[in-house]
């Protein structure tokens, strides 16, 4: 009696297709057929080239911060390929491949990071929320989103993303509390990628594992190889079922590793040794998904070469899109206050392009 | 009609609305069975089901948050907040999404979210039951603010507040809740958020007030030998300065009352605004009487803190006296 | 490989003397001396009697709201008892029975409880923070606290006592964390009530345990029974004991009730079943710990009326003393915000005073 | 003297104040071998160790609270916030905490805290990266709130700040951080707190600012024909209202210019304690130059939010015209 065990709870890790190649048929097989897999593959290297074109777009000045997803594209497209159509995604910077995947304009990611909110006037159709910047904050509405569906009878659950530096902030407990308390249909899908910015996994987390963060909640939890398409398809299919079925939330944590800066305003050298990246450049997933195409007769170089015309052709057309999008008028910064614009607004607005204009004449008449 | 409190007002246009619209929810810290801490949602469980009257979890940014997410998706939640020093946790959840979820998606996607919040002092209550925070949320673009002082003005207000497609907070004086009763009528009716209301029509002196202050500055009316014109904000963004500028231009003085501490108040706005359009008007520069630059104290102080009927009246004399 | 286990974790309840008398030796022998068990027992009742008192205080006008303590007066009291006195005592509002035992006047509580902040201008040689009103915030503080002393390299840990509520705001999350991440030596206790107010704690946790909170921070977690001064005595003295030599935290779950209504200003049966309460009656720690001492000869029915004279002796004193503090001047409402006055504020309170004196003369000159 | 940035003086600062008293330690997300994202910190951990320089878990929240309870136990904690945006989180324990803990406990416990925020838009930034909450933390008492516009400011406000005994927000302007250099003595100069600079003198319209608005001032007094004498603020709470006065007395008009929104901005307050304390010498209303009452736009606008040199220019001829 006087001490006695009250709970014993064990973590299992999941990974199917490992950087070494070799793949788990008993857990993989009838996950993802093959024209399926090509399609992930082509999505992820279509991501990542949209990666490459950013930076040099930011570089020269035409976009402002952007932050590269390089490295972690399977866990958000391995959701986003899992889950219904019609299922919130609710994610954080970093989860373009899954977006794209749902049918997000890839002009919409763009116009955002180059500080146009129009980028995220996504069609509501993709039930996407848009990029959240503040940190940590999104897996709250997450849940509030699973709570309406519950509401009303819907089938439809929340997948939220988020960072391991995410987890550090209170808004995630209450997220992960509130949808445990209220059975809410979400899965939790944390992204650990080893570093917020400059700041180790350490310093966020120093339990073993990220995904024992669900237990405080009493949510089964799982790790995976955030890397491995299959095993993050597995763990979201498994949490998404528990959600749809029984309205319950799951932890996931997808570990996985940022090739790239934080973003262009970050430069990792200051911090992190380039042997660390090294070592996390040969557990790419795009790399062993490919060579897994390879070894089942699914790809090749040509193909690859085909390909590579066809993303560049794609992504340099919705780069060119989203250039030639002009500024929103200036009156848009009150438009969208409100649903109707109160008396002040408007006499603001109102005077203010009264000045503008004033000053454009008087730029004009010194001759600017 | 009935002759209802303000307490009673407002859970009368909680049942209303909730039953006229099942997309509106209710959820919040002992809002359930025990119907909130003030008795302001008593019955509505019973009524309408744990699931449309939810008691959460003790996290202030986790309610706010998740009623976004639940406007986002169509919902009209009303979440409680239980007392106004409690809005501090979920601050960074209001202003950082609940308030700019519609610019940020150009409005394809909006929170039609009212968020109650009993506020002020007066009650006797521990530290942080009885702030005053207004002037932080009508300084946040995106939000409106609304504060009835009545319980005919709760009920219109709030049934305003629960349609309005954008978050509202919606405080509700607890030095009023049970202080009278008025009739109020059963039958729907609306009072339009932005609109200030007349209380009575005078002509030396503006003056102007919003929440539990507005009964002070009743008394003050009443003992005053001068004719004085007292405007209830009801909403206090966005502002209603025509009524305040038609006001001032008539009266020459003003004099703004607010619990509120002084520094970067509403009151200032007021002033700054009745300068600006009343100027060759004013007799006198505006008068504030506010909380003070200090903490609400603990309840042995709580009087000398909040303005009362003489502050106000030293406050028309000097404006008078100008 | 596919599926491996990469954690185990467990949680263990102690419990040394039961609500039946059954006491474990083994653990508890040595642990609390008879003469000090016999001052703690007298602690406990001299706090159920002011509850008593402060109770018929608020009920009669005398005292603003009041949270009764009862029935959780083992842990905090234990607490305090087993750390050294210059351990930071970071605490709630139902933590009496630990801040008497540290020394801290009662009529500072009384004083608070009657809306006078000079309730809280205790000693610093108490090495006690003030009440904590705004939920789970304190913990942070405890945290910050800690973490002072080993930057200094001092001996002094930081012991926090907080709500099973308390457990759902992002800030005990963000303090467990910090404390976790960066080795911060402090004690974590949740004494769970399975109350906040109405809300019962299946809302607030509905795991198992609330024990298991401390696993997402890799914490050693214990689950004890709160009522039981032996096992909080117990738990307090190994988290102590750890984060004194080695700088870490640890999570105590104290599994206790609340006897009384959450406040005086609330009215418990309209949530509650009396029966649940008649329950944890039998389990009362005074009940129980009266009986241990009845066993082992230390106690008997005339020691305990003379107790109770002696107990109420002091209330009644420390009751007098409070109530005999006439409210402060009111210029002390600016005289406590900054260490120099601004001039502003210094206009302020001498504008203030003068309106107060002229109101009070216009009043007495209007006979009132 | 050494030609620094405002980066650089505040580096400075944080070097000399660390050297002198070892009570003094730094906390933030990136502050370490990063050296904080505008690399205020840079080097520091490396000069300082990771005991006094401490990255911290991501947690703005988590960062003041400890901060809260190190200042308890007698150390001088200067935590940064990453980004103006994200004091959010923070807010509650700043308001319900930091700035109570002295009146609270009747100065048994007092929080000897400064917090460093880089503040403002015009950097090109993503949403949440520009925002100018300075009024929020001027309404709330028991704080002190300071931004400086230039290195050398910047160097003696921060020394003042990390050794006042109650709790400082330092916001320091992201658009000075790099635009210009300028002297900076080496050797230890302090500058009070709550004292206000004259930048120029004038006697025809008196021209308030703060931060990095102060620039667009400068430029609009050297482009301007009046005589316009420019305060820089400095300390933004509490007011240096006699400095203020003073000025509009001599010059009769007055042109507020600040970032923030428009509503229940700093510019209010200074506008209605103007009228109150210079109302026969005013010629003209106050003006207020100011964000509007929207959320700060991403960066494609922003510069159309921004008071800029134009909207300046125009406020003080309707001032002048009046
Ligand atoms: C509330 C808040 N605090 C700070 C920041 C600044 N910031 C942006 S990203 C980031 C690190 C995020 O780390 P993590 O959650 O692990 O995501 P990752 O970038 O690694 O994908 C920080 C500190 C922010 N955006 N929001
Ligand atoms: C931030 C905050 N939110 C709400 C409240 C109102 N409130 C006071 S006590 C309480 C319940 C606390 O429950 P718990 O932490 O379990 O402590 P207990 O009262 O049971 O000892 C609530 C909701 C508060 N004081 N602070
Ligand atoms: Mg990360
Ligand atoms: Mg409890």
């Amino acid at each position: 009696m006087p001490r006695k065990t009250v709970l014993k709870v064990e973590i299992e890790r999941v990974s199917i297709l490992d950087e070494h190649g070799n793949y788990d048929a008993a857990l993989g097989d009838g996950l993802i057929p093959d024209a399926d897999l090509v399609r992930l593959y082509e999505a992820m290297a279509s991501c990542r080239y949209l990666d490459e074109v950013a930076f040099k777009l930011q570089r020269s000045g035409r976009m402002g911060t952007y932050p590269q997803n390089m490295g972690q594209e399977a866990g958000s497209l391995a959701a986003a390929y899992v889950l219904d159509n019609e299922d919130w995604l609710v994610t954080c910077y970093r989860e373009n491949c899954g977006l794209f995947w749902r049918g997000v304009p890839m002009e919409s990611i763009l116009l955002h990071w180059m500080g146009d909110e129009r980028g995220n006037a996504m069609s509501r159709a993709h039930f996407a929320t848009p990029i959240a910047v503040p940190i940590g904050t999104q897996m709250l509405h997450a849940a509030g989103l699973a709570w309406a569906s519950k509401y009303r009878g819907e089938k439809r659950i929340a997948c939220t993303f988020f960072g391991d530096g995410a987890t550090s902030e209170g808004d995630f407990h209450e997220a992960a509390n509130f949808a445990a308390n209220l059975d809410l249909p979400v899965v939790f899908c944390c992204q650990n990628n080893f570093w917020a910015i400059s700041t180790p996994g350490s310093i966020q987390c120093s339990a073993p594992t990220v995904a024992q963060r669900g237990i405080a909640y009493g949510m089964p939890c799982l790790q995976v190889d955030g890397n491995d398409l299959f095993a993050c398809a597995y763990a979201v299919k498994w949490a998404a079922a528990r959600a749809r079925t029984e309205s319950k939330p799951s932890f996931i944590e997808m570990v996985t590793y940022r090739l790239g800066d934080h973003t262009t305003a970050d430069d990792a050298r200051r911090y992190r040794d380039q042997a660390e990246v090294d070592v996390w450049k040969e557990r790419d997933p795009l790399l062993r998904t490919r060579r897994h195409l390879e070894q089942k007769k699914l790809w090749n170089s040509s193909k690859e070469e085909a390909m590579q015309v066809r993303v560049k052709t794609e992504v340099d057309a919705a780069v060119k899109r989203a250039e030639e999008i002009p500024a929103p008028p200036v009156a848009d910064l009150f438009n969208s206050m409100y649903a109707e614009l109160p008396a002040q607004l408007a006499y603001q607005r109102d005077t203010m392009q009264t000045h503008s204009l004033a000053s454009e004449t008087a730029a004009k008449a010194e001759g600017h | 009609m009935a002759n209802l409190n303000l307490v009673q007002a407002i859970n009368l246009a909680l049942i209303q609305e909730m039953e006229k619209d099942d997309r509106v929810i209710l959820l919040g810290e002992d809002i359930g069975l025990n119907g909130g801490v003030f008795r302001v949602t008593d019955g509505l469980q019973k009524r309408f089901g744990e699931r449309r009257v939810v008691d959460t979890p003790l996290a202030e940014s986790g309610i706010i948050g998740t009623s976004i997410g639940l406007a986002m998706a169509g919902l009209r939640p009303v979440p409680e907040i239980q007392f106004d020093g409690f809005l501090g946790p979920a601050y960074d959840q209001i202003c950082s999404h609940a308030a700019r979820m519609r610019t940020r998606t150009r409005g394809a996607y909006t929170v039609p979210l009212t968020i109650r919040v009993p506020v002020g002092g007066g009650i006797h209550a521990p530290e942080l039951h009885s702030d005053s925070p207004e002037a932080i949320y009508s300084h946040t673009p995106g939000l409106k603010v609304v504060m009835p002082s009545s319980p005919y003005d709760a009920k219109g207000l709030l049934v305003s507040a629960i349609r309005d497609p954008d978050p509202v907070i919606f405080f509700e004086p607890k030095r009023v809740y049970r202080a009278f009763r008025e009739e109020v009528p059963e039958d729907e009716y609306t009072i339009p958020i932005g609109k200030a209301r007349v209380v009575c029509e005078g002509t030396e002196l503006t003056l102007i007030s919003w929440g539990a202050s507005v009964i002070q500055c009743m008394e003050s009316v009443e003992k005053s030998s001068k004719s004085i014109e007292l405007i209830d904000l009801r909403t206090i963004y966005p502002l209603d300065l025509d009524t305040i500028e038609a006001s001032v231009k008539k009266t020459g003085r003003c004099v703004v009352v607010h619990e509120a501490p002084f520094t970067c108040g509403v009151g200032a706005e007021i002033a700054a605004q009745v300068m600006e359009r009343c100027f060759l008007h004013l007799e006198a520069p505006v008068q504030r009487v506010t909380g003070f630059d200090t903490i609400m104290p603990y309840y042995k102080l709580e009087l000398n803190y909040l303005p009362d009927a003489a502050r106000i009246a030293g406050a028309i004399d000097d404006a008078a006296a100008y």
